[in-house]
């Protein structure tokens, strides 16, 4: 761990939060260490920063970081509009948001959507497990067709892929990654606070203890039958969380937890991130391949935020006071006047 | 021919929704109340853009009455549909002004008639087109001027006062309401015996404003500076004039900017939780709704007051259950929004009687939202906010913004950082916050919806968690201390008294006069805020029998005061209950009590 | 050594969340049923999913008590963090069952000790690396059995039973068992007082089970065809349950067509939309949730009772406000849930007091729906809803289904098509409907949350409207009539009596055992749904005191009870309330009743 | 006025309502029109048709067609979650949901959304004027960037296009036209109707009171002064319903009420619509001309719809009986002993 000084002046231990409460193993606990480095790296001033969440393992993750920032957990599902409400009122605060597919694609499938359409300037990250972490493992609106809960039951629908809706919307900030790919995942984040508007990044982010890829498609040795049939009373193994490093323009094989199966392909220098048709065809494509297409799949910089759009003023709103707010006396009455 | 009645009559114009009849209905009450005589208007519309029957009440009386009422004494038959039902509704001697086409056959003979060819005049008289079928309605502007002999310069008055904002509008108007003056009195000779008289000293400093203007106005005044909402009757006029009201007093000539954000959002989860957002991060914020809309911000409502985050909620209320009459007045959403969301969650709720007091606890509501960090709602409802209230003109404010207690970067030097977000120091149960932004590295802490300690950090701890419910309803009790208080009129000295809240206050203050002069005069008590005074017991002790007058079929209010009561004070307790969409009218409180002969004679 | 204690204890189990000894007490259970020792586990689990404190407390008492208790007669530590904490909670005398490596320096000297060394001997007895570590809590079972004497065909049934579904794993986890058990044996010599001894005439004819399972086998012996639902703890399993009964009862073994249809809903509000949609449609149709879903479930409850649709919601409270403590018990939502949503809206609920009422009223909960078209709640909550409870095997029905008043296409042909969806014809406030799909021309009727009018038509007429008001007010009187009496148990004869209603019961029966030994006898009231049975008033009526025992802080029942009575009588009511999330301990209501001097000695 | 009984033994009287209460001239009266002639022509029997709506001057019209068939007017936004137990309660029923852009784009966006992946068998028409008419011209998710409304404001978003959106869901039926359109729209109702699964039919609706297209763009006569001065107290004017007839393949300038223009082009015999990419290219470049593409833009007849997936049985749900839904007492016996 460094002990140089970033821009803030602070360590990085000063990017630290509470010890987490999340299975070993969580995808989500990678990207709360990414998130570590990211704000460490960029300087963010932890007074300056609000982070943002709905309802769910990985809603819980704000707590972990940056433990000196505000924060705000809010209701499942409603982070946007939360989120829409502080950044008026202070334009200068850096908002971040963590949600999950759940808290994101199910409940709040709305409010998430017109978040983009809005263009609230905040960085909103999906910590895509593509089910239910925290009530034990239903399946989520991401959940990828065919696969299997640890109960049993198969998902028959089509996954809702939050960046091919983000990207239909106009989204001024589309990117997907792998918690386990720390190269990709802290420039992402990185970029998507840099950038002014709504930046939706996309991390696949297994749950080692209900999201079961592949499921009984695959049926394996005695002890993984006697893990299952113990494990889906109470018993949470335990993981190493899983680690990939591989090269932009090349496709990997990622083994999950429970012998599952994900191909990751990273964008190449070849895409363009400012061609939106382009960003929907890479990704219409991956997934006739199988392929989750990571990266920077689109980035719009000049789109206004939403607050310049309001033409809300520099000084943040909360500070303003009589003066600025109230009619002097004299326009009071004039104003009451004309009521005659 | 009759006694002249003067200055004491009701007019009626029942015409057809989206023709342009309300224009000409406001014309005709500026000009009126431009004579300085005491208007008091209802308006009865559909739910419906376009075409449906629509009826405008003109309340007129010297004392300035200002609850409905149901006997007619004029009507202006302006909608062939309705036109036979309307006829019954007169009162017998009254007038009835028509168009000359609707057939009088075996009609009434104990109505006075002036038929008029308000199409052929419309026809003959006005050139353009498109403005021929709207400018009808101002046709009986004349007329009405004429038979109650309205001075010119008042409607000039009226005139100009509505179209403010549209000069090049005035003259149409003008010659239009001269074609139906002329017409009157080219044709006509006084029948009836209603007559207006100029008055003196009865609306002096007097204005005319509708409710969710007042509030519109109070919360401006009360420093919003983030409003989210999403349109619903009859609440969406209280934001639509907030928008108004910013472009005009809150944009920076030069630059444009706002120093407010309004946002429609993409419904009322939405808006609600954008308001608790912005407040979270130190601004003034609010929403207005309606019941479908309090409804669904349950939820929220009940993180505001657990995570004690203030915020302003406008309820406008319409009349349920579910959409039921979206545009008719109630008071039925008093209880629901009392215990707002799921577990043992209760909220301030404030109740506006009059115009005045939309603008004024629009305007405080704020403070006391950031004073107790929790929801303020604001019950209103549509008779006070659609309609045109007199009222006298508003105060300009002496205080200063009250934003509770919140610790700024100094104050957390000098407390070396020694705080906690949930920690009762004061013994009020109201604790200290701080606001994002503030650059103190003690400043920031977590807000959430589940279990927190004095410290705001995550628990299950059994004793933590009760320790704080107890401490939030402490802080609730202090609340209750610093509502706006109930305002007695126990003058009367009566063994009877009648406690109300909201726009119900009109019709009670109609029907004491009634009683009084029946030789049955009864106190008052005008509850304004929950949770509920002391002095409302003080006052059912004072008294033998005490009526709960309100709008709503389950007597909510009532079932409230029940519970505030000491057991021994309980049985003194009667309820008067209104709720089919009108409002409520002086006789719906006069006829129960003259019944009951529980009142003394 | 002391007199022996038999079958009168309480074990503790303070293990870590997530490390698979849930299963490990759930076997112990069992078999501890299985000698015919009734048995009272709850389970105090952290909203976390795995590393976070968990403790499982067993109560084993010869009368059956089902109450937690705070006593700790036997503690297995298994959990390093909180293991110092556990250590108190042991009563004098106790037993303390804990890995050897835990340090008991300068620890309490008035307990027993039992050191054993898990680790070691998992690692050495326990050859799959992926199972040690679970099955290491199947040694402490081992361990307990030799302590207690538990014998091994007990412990044998407790392991099938428990991994029904999964034979292969039996043998592992005996083994695991052995492993304790031996060692207990050749290394100890007993030295504690405590004994379980086989007992005969205690559970013969009685079964383990959670509410939710009892309600979920409710909904399917009640017909439920359609239920939509949103994950949400502690309802969660109720719906999970539902599902896998209906793949093994409710599926054709040839087509593998469903007999129902469980859908997971994006949220609450589609949830419930999508009952709403079902049972208008025919169907019967439910939904399940907890404290947060309810709120959100307000605007649709609203249409539900105002176009008076059927429909099932279950709650299984959680403790409030906000998302509160999800793994925490109360009795929080009965004030919201009955009059959920804005408007003078008012629902039918239902309390079970035992998971038999979860199951019978699970299942006539759709009975009830129908009967009245409106919505019904089933109020369970979480020490219900996830606890197992003793009780007796569930009865199979014997009445059919009660579908209420439908017409179909012969009644629409024997009333030549005359009739008015909204219209009482019975007197009861009850209105007949038909389903879509019914062939008849006079069937169809337009369904709205807007006005309307006795054959359902659109309508904004006050009378009309103030009629069909109260209309809905005599159908929920008729109601009021037909719903589950309230249980008295009077035989005490006493002047004090006690009210109490849901998961309170067990509680409040042990209060009444201690109270009676103390020759303090109190008489018992259940509610057992709202709107309030008449028997509540008559049974206050018979009693000096009665005190309302329910675990929600704003006393919610006790306020619903004061507003039922008359005045005279309401002076006699107290409540006792406790709200810290744990289940309410028998403790809870004999202090304040031993304290108040009102109690006769 | 046809006289001559269709499949279903009717005319096309029986397929009216009660008298519209929208105001003359508005879109969605020509598109209740249509509904009736597509009804009638299809033989659709009265008593198996569900109207389905939410709340607005759209939600409205399931009132004035096929009086004699069940209705239900739910709540704003949320039709199609009452749409879907419907559904699932009785197989048979034909659902046909009327909805305004308002409680589709704005409230109702999530339901939407979730009802489209799960395809519930339904046709989902939008009554689309980019406002909300009902609560007096306030802007909704699908205005048009620029359009200003009737009190003067200029809407800053970018709209939501409900196909776009749907066919980024995979929507398995998507089709636009213009209510004005009676050649166009009736077939594409009657393919609706036809299709298995869910139809969603965004059908551009202008509101000739509240939305007013090109706004104060364009400057016009001091007539226009005084209407506009009027009218925004209480004056609606009264208009005639706009009516177009146009050939595949070309664009259509259609002027509306407030001489605003929208550029109409119907798709040729050139697109396929079994090509969901081809369908999201076509309406990139309309937009990208400002042109509104009207016609079927996407359909999938294959895709297996709710309550096929869900193995829901032939015979409706509501009409089983205990026999069906209850265990037999010995099952009964044999289950509850295993609790023991
Ligand atoms: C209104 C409401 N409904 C349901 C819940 C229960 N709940 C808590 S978290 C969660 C889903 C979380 O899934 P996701 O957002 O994917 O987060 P993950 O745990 O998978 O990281 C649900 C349904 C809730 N807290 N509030
Ligand atoms: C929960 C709720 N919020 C707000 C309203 C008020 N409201 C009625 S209709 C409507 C919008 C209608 O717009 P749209 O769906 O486009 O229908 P249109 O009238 O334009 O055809 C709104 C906001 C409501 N009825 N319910
Ligand atoms: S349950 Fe899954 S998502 Fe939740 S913490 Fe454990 S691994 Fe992570
Ligand atoms: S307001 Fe607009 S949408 Fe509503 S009926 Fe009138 S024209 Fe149609
Ligand atoms: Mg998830
Ligand atoms: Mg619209």
């Amino acid at each position: 761990m460094s002990v140089t000084l970033n821009r803030a002046g602070l360590t990085r231990d000063a990017y630290k939060g509470a010890a987490t409460t999340l299975c070993a193993g969580c995808g989500h606990n990678s990207i709360t260490n990414h998130m570590i480095k990211a704000l460490y790296e960029l300087g963010v001033e932890p007074h300056m920063l609000a982070k943002m969440s709905g309802i769910g393992c990985s809603s819980k993750t704000p707590a972990y970081f940056v433990e000196t920032a505000h924060g705000f957990n809010g209701v499942h599902g409603r982070m946007p509009a939360l989120t829409t409400g502080a950044q008026l009122a202070n334009r200068e605060l850096i908002m971040l948001g963590v949600s999950g597919d759940g808290d994101t694609a199910s409940i709040g499938l709305g409010q998430f959507m017109h978040m983009i359409r809005r263009n609230i300037d905040c960085t909103y990250i999906i910590e895509d497990n593509g089910t239910y972490g925290l009530t034990k493992g239903q399946f989520s609106a991401t959940a990828d067709l065919g696969s299997v809960q640890k109960k049993g039951s198969v998902n028959t629908f089509q996954p809702i892929d939050p960046c091919a809706v983000a990207l239909a919307l106009g989204c001024s900030f589309v990117a997907r990654s792998f918690s386990g790919d720390g190269k990709q995942v802290v420039p992402l984040i990185k970029a998507a606070i840099a950038h002014r508007g709504t930046a939706v990044l996309d991390i696949i982010s297994p749950c080692v203890t209900f999201n079961d890829h592949d499921g009984s498609t695959k049926s394996y040795s005695w002890v993984k039958d006697h893990e299952e049939s113990i494990a889906d009373v109470s018993f949470i193994p335990f993981f190493e969380e899983v680690q990939v490093d591989y090269e932009p323009g090349t496709v990997r094989d990622v083994q999950l937890h429970d012998g599952s199966h994900i191909l990751l392909k990273k964008l190449g220098e070849d895409h363009d991130p400012r061609d939106r048709r382009a960003a929907q065809h890479v990704i219409d494509e991956g997934r006739a391949h199988g392929h989750l297409v990571t990266g920077l799949l689109y980035v719009d910089p000049t789109a206004e935020d939403f607050a310049s759009t309001e033409k809300i003023p520099a000084t943040p709103l909360k500070d303003l006071g009589e003066k600025d707010l109230r009619l002097s006396r004299e326009q009071f009455e004039q104003f009451i006047a004309e009521f005659a | 021919m009759t006694e002249p009645i003067v200055n004491n009559l009701t007019i009626q114009a029942a015409t057809v929704n989206g023709s342009g009849s309300q224009t000409a209905n406001l014309v005709l009450t500026r000009a009126i109340f431009h004579m300085g005589i005491p208007v008091a208007p209802k308006n009865v519309f559909p739910s419906n853009i376009e075409g449906l029957p629509t009826w405008y009440q003109l309340r007129i009386t010297p004392q300035g009455h200002m609850a409905r009422s149901d006997r007619v004494d004029i009507l202006v038959a302006f909608n062939a549909a309705t036109w036979r039902e309307d006829l019954k509704t007169v009162r017998p001697g009254g007038v009835v002004i028509h168009e000359e086409s609707y057939s009088t056959a075996d009609a009434r003979t104990d109505v006075i008639y002036y038929a008029v060819p308000f199409a052929k005049l419309a026809k003959a008289k006005i050139a353009s087109d498109t403005l021929r079928k709207q400018l009808a309605n101002m046709i009986y502007v004349g007329v009405v001027a004429g038979v109650l002999g309205i001075p010119w310069e008042s409607l000039e008055h009226g005139v100009k006062r509505q179209f403010l904002a549209k000069p090049k509008a005035v003259q149409v108007n003008l010659d239009a309401i001269k074609v139906g003056l002329d017409h009157y009195q080219d044709n006509f000779a006084k029948q009836d015996a209603y007559r207006l008289e100029r008055m003196t000293g009865a609306v002096e400093g007097k204005v005319l404003v509708e409710g969710n203007q007042a509030a519109a106005l109070g919360a401006l005044m009360g420093g919003v500076t983030v409003a989210a909402w999403y349109p619903i009757t009859p609440s969406s006029s209280l934001c639509e004039y907030l928008i108004a009201y910013a472009d005009r007093f809150r944009t920076d000539p030069k630059t444009g900017d706002k120093r407010i954000a309004v946002v429609q959002a993409e419904d009322e989860l939405a808006a609600v939780g954008m308001a608790i957002g912005a407040s979270w991060a130190g601004a003034r914020a609010m929403t207005s709704t309606s019941g479908p809309g309090i409804s669904l911000m349950a939820e929220f409502a009940g993180l505001a007051y657990y995570a004690e985050v203030p915020v302003v909620i406008f309820d406008i209320q319409r009349i349920g259950p579910s959409t039921g009459l979206p545009t008719r007045t109630s008071q039925g959403d008093v209880g629901f929004a009392y215990t707002l969301s799921h577990g043992d969650t209760k909220h301030i709720v404030l109740l506006p009687g009059s115009v005045e007091e939309c603008y004024e606890f629009g305007r405080d509501a704020f403070d006391y939202a950031d004073r107790f960090q929790t929801p303020v709602f604001v019950l209103s409802d549509l008779d006070l906010g659609m309609n045109l209230w007199m009222t006298p003109a508003f105060k300009y404010p002496e205080k200063q913004f009250d934003r509770g207690k919140v610790l700024s970067k100094e104050d957390l030097d000098r407390l070396a950082g020694e705080w906690g977000r949930y920690q009762d120091v004061d013994g009020d149960g109201v604790t200290y916050r701080t606001l994002p932004g503030t650059n103190h590295p003690a400043a920031g802490y977590f807000t959430r919806g589940s279990g927190h300690d004095e410290h705001a950090k995550y628990t299950e701890g059994a004793e933590v968690y009760a320790r704080n419910m107890d401490r939030l309803n402490r802080k609730f009790e202090t609340a209750r201390g610093a509502m706006p208080a109930p305002v007695a009129d126990e003058a009367a000295g009566s063994s009877i008294g009648l406690i109300a809240y909201g726009s119900t206050d009109a019709a009670v203050r109609e029907a004491r006069d009634r009683l009084a002069a029946a030789g049955r005069p009864v106190d008052y008590l005008r509850v304004r805020a929950l949770p509920l005074s002391p002095d409302v017991a003080g006052f059912v002790q004072r008294h033998e029998i005490v009526y709960v007058v309100e709008q709503n079929r389950d007597g909510q209010m009532f079932d409230l005061i029940r519970l505030s009561l000491p057991a021994a004070l309980v049985g003194k307790l009667r309820s008067i209950r209104h709720y089919n969409g009108q409002p409520i009218p002086a006789e719906a409180i006069t006829e129960p009590l003259l019944q009951s002969e529980a009142v003394p004679a």
